[in-house]
């Protein structure tokens, strides 16, 4: 069972984020689980949302306490919340930011956690360009699966097109595919 | 449907719960004597045609009211309707016109040549009347109804009495009056004209009669001792009246004076008045003394009468002047002499005095009472001698047209009992239906039509009837002023405020009927009943 | 005079529930013999129960003006307790009683399910006190007034809480007493500038139809709810009921003290559409507020030991404000 | 149909199946997202024959539909927590009148203090109303029993709970088989009411009834209950027929064969405790569990029969009888009378305090070796509440608790973990 972790701030799509990721395993005839982390927080307050994907029936209800991946859309969280909580030591991480990883101050954690790979994409930026608004939660999705090949591009697309209108599926999709091709690449260096 | 135990229930299932078991006091529907009834000479149950007339049906009206009296048009036009005086409604605004629709109806009814119904059986039984005045006339009509032979003796040249000598045209036309006459003789009733009865028992012997009823009218004139001499015209107003009727009238001069104060001598007066004269009425107390009805008053003065209060006249001379002495009212109200005098010029004086009836037709009939000129009868109208009834003008007892009237009516049903060897006893009379016990919100307000007068111009020069009749919209606004005083007239009011829906409607003249089982005693229905019928009583337990 | 009849007759009376010189069809609902006597004898109410009656009277109207296509829903009181205590009802309708205060809400259930089955031919009525109208019942009539869901409620108005011993509700008039505003101390009954007027309140909501009634005119009554039920949407129509208990009557008297209550201006008859006052009954013969006071011993104490002059001043401009407010000294039709 | 969607939206597509005709809706969290779906099925004329309204309150949602069930609608409304209190004299009231109305309950945290959380202490309150209630233990199964639901009130003229956990079940999006019209309309037949308002049959309905009376009603009440418990493992049957699934019935047992240690508990926590179980038994502990499905009526003989062979019993619930301790843990005692076994109350995730496999291992190992309390309060931080009692001794005025205890664990955590 994978399990990942989606951090962000309200209004930033994180939930969607996680449920669109879900559709995409479940697309792929996996079995998923999205939820939120339930509570009534409002626009801008630190937020996350958790997903699990399996090949058999879910019926784990607990949050995600130890996560395989997570997906950080908001940098100025790291310093603010414990992110890496529970993470796994060979766990992927992938961070929102235009800035090249070492100027997010995260030694810290490369040094607790060695294995743990680390990813940065500028995808607000990204968002803002296809999209027209500072909504990365799809080009992460998209990043995440070139990163883990977890779910291929195609479901993610379909996951989009499941989730939004044609208006606002296709520039997503845009931004997405842009991201997974920058990820894969990436990945191909690292 | 498969309803849940307890909670959903059958329909209207409370009736099983007889509610009546509350009550301490229970309503009862009652029926009360109006005023108007309780007032009416006649007797005529008033409410009951007003009731039929104001739904229209005015031969139905006509009908409940020709069985108390023969004569509504004739009524309508001379009663002085005391019921009206004493309508309740003249405490919510003004008196029912009572007069003017009996009037009306008695109208429609000549128009119509609507007809009395001829008895069902002969009793095999004669009565002689004596009289065709109005309780003459009465009598015979209420003895026909029941089935007696009649027949009515008359001294005069025409049925009508004293409705004919003592009534000027102008008050009643006579095509209406000889209409009305003429509708009781149809009936079967034979009427010998110029037939004076100088001994009763003579002509019930001779014509085979099981009983008489003695109606004369008052015809002789009250003469009263005026110092005058040879060349002074005198007249008394009876005869004045009566040769109104005749070929020759009466020559009366222009000036003339009238002396008293009864309806007689505004009836001469204003007949004067018509005959071109400028009459002056001398009466020795005030107008408030005066006996002559209000409005009658009213009528001759504006028409121009004179009349000459607290006088009397001392004598006439040749020439025709007489000598008048005020007079004054002491404590007791009786007029007394001033001494201080004035004299008057006139060409004639007419008395009008009072009159008196003819009782010479009774001499030598044994039993008989007589005193201060009438003839003294039971409560059954029997003088002292059996079989033979006396009424009218004859006994003691105001005299009007309506009075006799009633005397016919009541004489007759004694005549009719003890003819057949019964107690004549009228009907029990219901308590009075007083005006406290009305709800009168329910009445909507509706002032008094007023009967459209001849105008004075004409009332001055002509006999033209003085008071013309109401319009049929009239008759009918007038008859639905009426507030039912005491008798039910179904206006569902009971049946519609019983909170515990314990009042039945039978249906259409049929009234209500309560229903004891469920009704409460709360007294809503009598309170909320316009006309006082419901009273409510003690349970007796 | 009552403009709904053209035509004066006098003996039967204008004003008197029936008149048989009148057209059938002319006639009141209660005039009628086969009237349906929706609230049938054998009812535990007490005598001369205003409440009862005026109940009777709207929904007979109702009865017959929907041809008996009725569905009621009752609020708990004493309307409901009197009428369907098991094994017994009295009600002659469809009729169901849920809870005090949901009258209005339930309504708009029956009246939505009608129409969702294509029977929107059954009209729907909605009734109770003034407990349940004005205080507890207010947020669900209020919620019914604004979707304007098409339900005609009716609030027999008695002043306060019968059911549960005469205690004060937001119609209790002032200086009245009962049994929570008793008549003691400085200010005897219940407190001046309270109360609600839920009539306007109504109107305020901007629904089709508000109207106010007496048991003290039938016809009046008759004429509103036969008007009222054929509207479609949320309808307000408010009848004024004596309670001789709560207000210490005279069971007879029920009508008089209703019908004084007109006349002295107290409780003014009017109609509003759509928020506005289009018709009101002018009164007949007007009378002071005494006359409907003194009638009761809940006002008791405004007469003895001594006459409280303020508060009938009080009590008197009321009136007095309502005949000015509502033209009611008019004579003329306000109906036009 | 295999679909991804939140829970909220799979029950609002289960209810649009059962074609309601009156749907009453008041927001309230967590519950609104399935009366959103319904508005917006209604609204795009997916969903015909219905009328949605917005009402001014909870209590006018239930009241309204008591009003349309009376009047022979099927209806439907749902709500939460504080809604459920404020429309509390209605629940009992509709199923007094024995109206069969089905009702979700997104399960929810009491205040005050006000919570939005998930807990069971809202449909605890409701217990005794009259309803049948009914728990979801995935999102699968809150959809299958809505469907369910209806047969099944109607069925016996009485009001249906749905209860799913809120914001587990709610906000949860995963797989679920959302079935066709044809097979709903096969499985539920059309609504014919035992009783209705209607002019041609006049009734009275809600009458007054005295102490003559009343005990029977009541009785007959229970009765209609004692015969629901035959009637929901046979409309399950049905269902599993019809739709080839396993949803519904009194109770399900997980692994009890042979098991020591039983679990019981009510909705969405049992997929964790099942997972336990599983952990536990690869460790070769002897231990099983029970989710209960009918809460009401209780399934005395079925729980009897799932767990009298076990060593211990341990009932995890999401609600507290303040005073007493568990409220489920009754029924479970009540159903071993006369059956000597060990049992423990164990209270947790109140509020939302997410319970976890981690503290559920412990908790489990602790009972195996007996050493639970009667009661027990699931990862209650002890230390918190000995310095609150500490504080409280000290100060006549304490001040109120709630607020005190944010103010010792500092901020509002943003709840990781």
């Amino acid at each position: 069972m994978l399990q990942v972790r989606i951090h962000g701030r309200g209004g930033q799509g994180v939930v969607s984020g996680a449920e669109v990721l879900a559709v995409a395993a479940f697309l792929e005839g996996r079995h998923a689980q999205a939820f939120p982390s339930f509570g009534s927080e409002r626009m801008g307050a630190p937020v996350m949302a958790f997903c699990r994907i399996d090949d058999r029936a879910i019926r784990l209800r607990e949050p995600v306490m130890e996560p395989d991946a997570l997906i950080i859309q908001d940098a100025t969280l790291l310093h603010q919340v414990d992110l890496f909580q529970g993470l796994s030591r060979s766990g992927t991480v992938l961070v929102n930011s235009s800035r090249p990883l070492e100027d997010l101050g995260l030694s810290t954690l490369l040094e607790r956690t060695p294995d743990v790979r680390l990813f940065a994409l500028s995808a607000t930026e990204l968002a803002v360009r296809h999209v027209g608004r500072p909504v990365p939660n799809m080009p992460l999705l998209a990043a995440f699966a070139a990163l883990t090949g977890v779910i291929g591009l195609d479901s993610v697309i379909a996951a989009i097109r499941d989730k939004f209108p044609a208006r606002l599926a296709e520039p997503n999709v845009a931004a997405a595919c842009e991201a997974f091709d920058i990820a894969r690449k990436e990945a191909s260096h690292a | 449907m498969d309803k849940p135990f307890a909670i959903t229930l059958d329909p209207g299932s409370s009736l099983a719960n007889r509610t009546g078991s509350w009550r301490t006091m229970r309503p009862v529907y009652v029926d009360r004597l109006p005023p108007c009834n309780n007032a009416c000479p006649a007797g005529e149950n008033i409410q009951q045609w007003l009731y039929h007339a104001e739904g229209g049906d005015y031969q139905a009206a006509w009908r409940q009211l020709v069985q108390d009296n023969p004569l509504p048009a004739i009524m309508g036009r001379v009663c002085y309707h005391p019921c009206e005086t004493a309508c309740n409604r003249a405490q919510l605004d003004e008196a029912v016109g009572i007069n003017s629709v009996e009037r009306f109806l008695g109208d429609e009814a000549l128009k119509r040549h609507w007809k009395f119904d001829s008895p069902k059986q002969e009793s095999g039984k004669r009565v002689l009347v004596v009289g065709a005045g109005p309780s003459g006339l009465s009598a015979a009509y209420h003895l026909r109804r029941v089935g007696h032979a009649v027949a009515i003796y008359e001294a005069g040249p025409l049925a009508g009495g004293m409705m004919r000598f003592g009534i000027p045209t102008y008050r009643l036309p006579r095509d209406v009056l000889d209409a009305e006459v003429r509708r009781i003789l149809d009936m079967g009733v034979e009427l010998q004209l110029d037939r004076k009865v100088a001994n009763v028992l003579d002509d019930m012997r001779a014509g085979g009669f099981d009983a008489a009823f003695l109606a004369v009218g008052a015809h002789i004139a009250k003469r009263a001792y005026i110092p005058a001499g040879e060349a002074a015209r005198m007249l008394d107003a009876v005869s004045v009246l009566r040769s109104m009727e005749g070929e020759d009238k009466p020559m009366l001069g222009r000036r003339v004076v009238v002396y008293g104060g009864g309806n007689t001598a505004l009836d001469v007066a204003r007949t004067a008045k018509r005959m071109g004269a400028e009459p002056i009425i001398v009466y020795r107390r005030t107008r408030e003394k005066m006996p002559a009805h209000d409005f009658e008053v009213e009528e001759a003065l504006a028409e121009g009468v004179l009349i000459k209060w607290l006088s009397t006249i001392r004598n006439v001379e040749d020439g025709g002047t007489m000598t008048v002495e005020k007079m004054k009212l002491d404590e007791k109200g009786f007029p007394q002499p001033t001494g201080e005098v004035e004299t008057l010029e006139a060409d004639s004086l007419v008395l009008a005095l009072g009159q008196d009836v003819d009782l010479s037709l009774l001499d030598g009939v044994p039993g008989l009472k007589i005193k201060d000129g009438t003839v003294q009868v039971a409560p059954n109208m029997m003088t002292g001698h059996a079989g033979i009834f006396a009424g009218g003008d004859m006994v003691p007892s105001e005299r009007t047209v309506t009075v006799a009237v009633g005397h016919g009516k009541k004489a007759a049903r004694n005549i009719d009992a003890w003819l057949r060897g019964r107690e004549g006893a009228a009907p029990e009379k219901h308590a009075a239906a007083t005006y406290e016990r009305l709800n009168t919100w329910y009445y909507s307000d509706a002032p008094k039509t007023v009967r459209p007068l001849l105008d004075l111009a004409r009332r001055t020069s002509t006999f033209e009837e003085v008071q013309k009749g109401l319009t049929e919209f009239n008759a009918q606004f007038e008859a639905r002023r009426c507030l039912s005083c005491g008798n039910c007239f179904e206006c569902d009011n009971c049946y519609g405020v019983c909170p515990d829906n314990a009042v039945i409607k039978l249906g259409p003249g049929l009234r209500f009927q309560f229903n004891y089982d469920y009704c409460k005693g709360c007294g809503m229905c009598a309170a909320e009943c316009p006309c006082g019928a419901i009273d409510m009583v003690p349970e007796t337990t | 005079m009552d403009p709904r009849q053209p035509v004066k007759f006098y003996q039967t009376g204008t004003f008197t529930v029936g008149n048989r010189l009148l057209d059938t069809d002319e006639r009141s609902v209660q005039a009628n013999m086969e009237r349906t006597n929706s609230l049938n004898s054998g009812h535990r109410a007490c005598q001369g129960c205003g409440e009862a009656l005026g109940a009777r009277y709207a929904l007979d109207a109702a009865m017959r003006a929907t041809d008996n296509q009725l569905v009621a829903v009752n609020a708990t009181g004493c309307l409901e307790v009197f009428s369907t205590p098991y094994p017994e009802t009295s009600w002659q309708i469809p009729w169901l009683h849920s809870l005090f205060g949901n009258a209005a809400a339930v309504a708009s259930g029956v009246a939505a399910a009608l129409k969702v089955r294509g029977r929107e031919h059954v009209r729907v009525i909605a009734q109770g006190g003034d407990g349940g109208t004005t205080d507890i019942g207010f947020g669900c009539l209020s919620g019914m007034f604004e979707r304007n869901d098409d339900v005609l409620y009716i609030c027999y108005d008695n002043e306060a809480y019968m059911n549960t011993g005469v205690q004060r509700s937001s119609a209790t008039p002032l200086a009245a007493r009962t049994a929570t505003t008793p008549a003691v101390g400085p200010h005897p009954g219940a407190e001046s500038g309270r109360g609600k007027n839920v009539p306007v309140i109504a109107m305020a909501h901007n629904i089709p139809y508000v109207a106010t009634a007496s048991v003290a005119n039938l016809r009046d009554l008759e004429e509103k709810v036969a008007r009222a039920i054929l509207i479609r949407g949320a309808r307000y129509v408010h009848i004024h009921v004596p309670c001789p208990l709560g207000w210490g009557s005279a069971p007879a008297d029920t009508i008089r003290v209703a019908r004084a209550a007109v006349e002295s201006g107290l409780f003014p008859l009017y109609e509003a559409e759509h928020g506005e006052v289009t018709g009101r009954t002018p009164i007949r013969r007007r009378v002071p507020v005494d006359d409907y006071l003194k009638l009761q011993r809940r006002f008791a104490h405004l007469f003895s030991p001594k006459r409280d002059d303020a508060r009938l001043g009080q009590i008197q401009a009321i009136a007095d404000r309502n005949i000015v407010n509502y033209g009611l000294l008019d004579t003329e039709d306000a109906r036009g | 149909m295999l679909r991804q969607i939140e829970g909220s939206r799979a029950v609002a597509e289960a209810i649009a199946l059962a074609r309601p005709e009156v749907i009453c809706a008041y927001p309230i969290t967590p519950q609104t997202h399935i009366v959103e779906g319904l508005s917006e099925l209604v609204k795009a004329g997916e969903l015909r024959g219905c009328e949605f309204i917005n009402v001014e309150s909870e209590f006018a949602a239930l009241s309204v539909a008591i009003g349309a069930s009376a009047a022979g609608a099927r209806s439907y409304t749902a709500t939460s927590s504080q809604g459920l209190l404020f429309m509390a004299e209605a629940v009992y009231n509709a199923a007094g009148l024995g109206l069969p109305i089905v009702m979700t309950i997104g399960n929810r945290a009491i205040g005050a203090p006000i919570n939005i959380w998930n807990d069971h202490s809202d449909s605890m309150s409701m217990r005794d109303s009259g309803w049948i209630q009914l728990h979801a233990e995935t999102n699968q199964e809150a959809l299958d029993l809505h469907i369910q639901a209806f047969r099944l009130a109607e069925t016996l003229s009485m009001p249906v709970m749905v209860c799913m956990d809120g914001f587990i079940l709610t906000h949860a999006v995963e797989r679920v088989d959302m079935p066709t019209q044809v097979e709903v309309d096969s499985y539920l037949i059309p609504f014919e009411p035992r009783q209705v308002l209607d002019p041609a049959e006049p009734v009275s309905m809600g009458a007054m009834v005295g102490p003559e009376a009343f005990m029977e009603v009541r009785y007959l009440a229970h009765h209609k209950q004692m015969q629901a418990l035959e009637l929901i493992p046979q409309l399950a049957e049905e269902f599993e027929l019809r739709f080839g699934r396993k949803s519904g019935g009194l109770l399900r047992s997980y692994r009890c064969e042979d098991a020591e240690t039983i679990v019981v508990a009510l909705g969405s926590v049992n997929g964790t405790v099942q997972e336990v179980v599983d952990a536990m038994r690869a460790q070769g502990v002897r231990i099983g569990s029970v989710a209960i499905t009918a809460f009401r009526p209780f399934p005395l003989d079925a729980v009897r029969a799932a767990i009298g062979h076990a060593k211990r019993v341990v009932v995890l619930e999401k609600s507290l009888a303040v005073g007493l301790g568990g409220i489920l843990s009754d029924g479970v005692r009540k159903s071993l009378s006369g059956i000597q076994l060990k049992g423990y109350t164990v209270i947790a995730g109140l509020g939302g305090r997410n319970i976890t496999r981690a503290s559920l291992h412990k908790l489990f190992e602790a009972a195996g070796r007996d050493e639970l309390e009667a009661v027990t309060f699931l990862d209650l931080n002890t230390s918190v509440v000995e310095r609150e009692l500490v504080r409280e001794r000290l100060q006549r005025r304490s001040g109120p608790t709630a607020e005190s205890v944010l103010r010792q664990l500092g901020t509002v955590a943003s709840g990781i973990g």
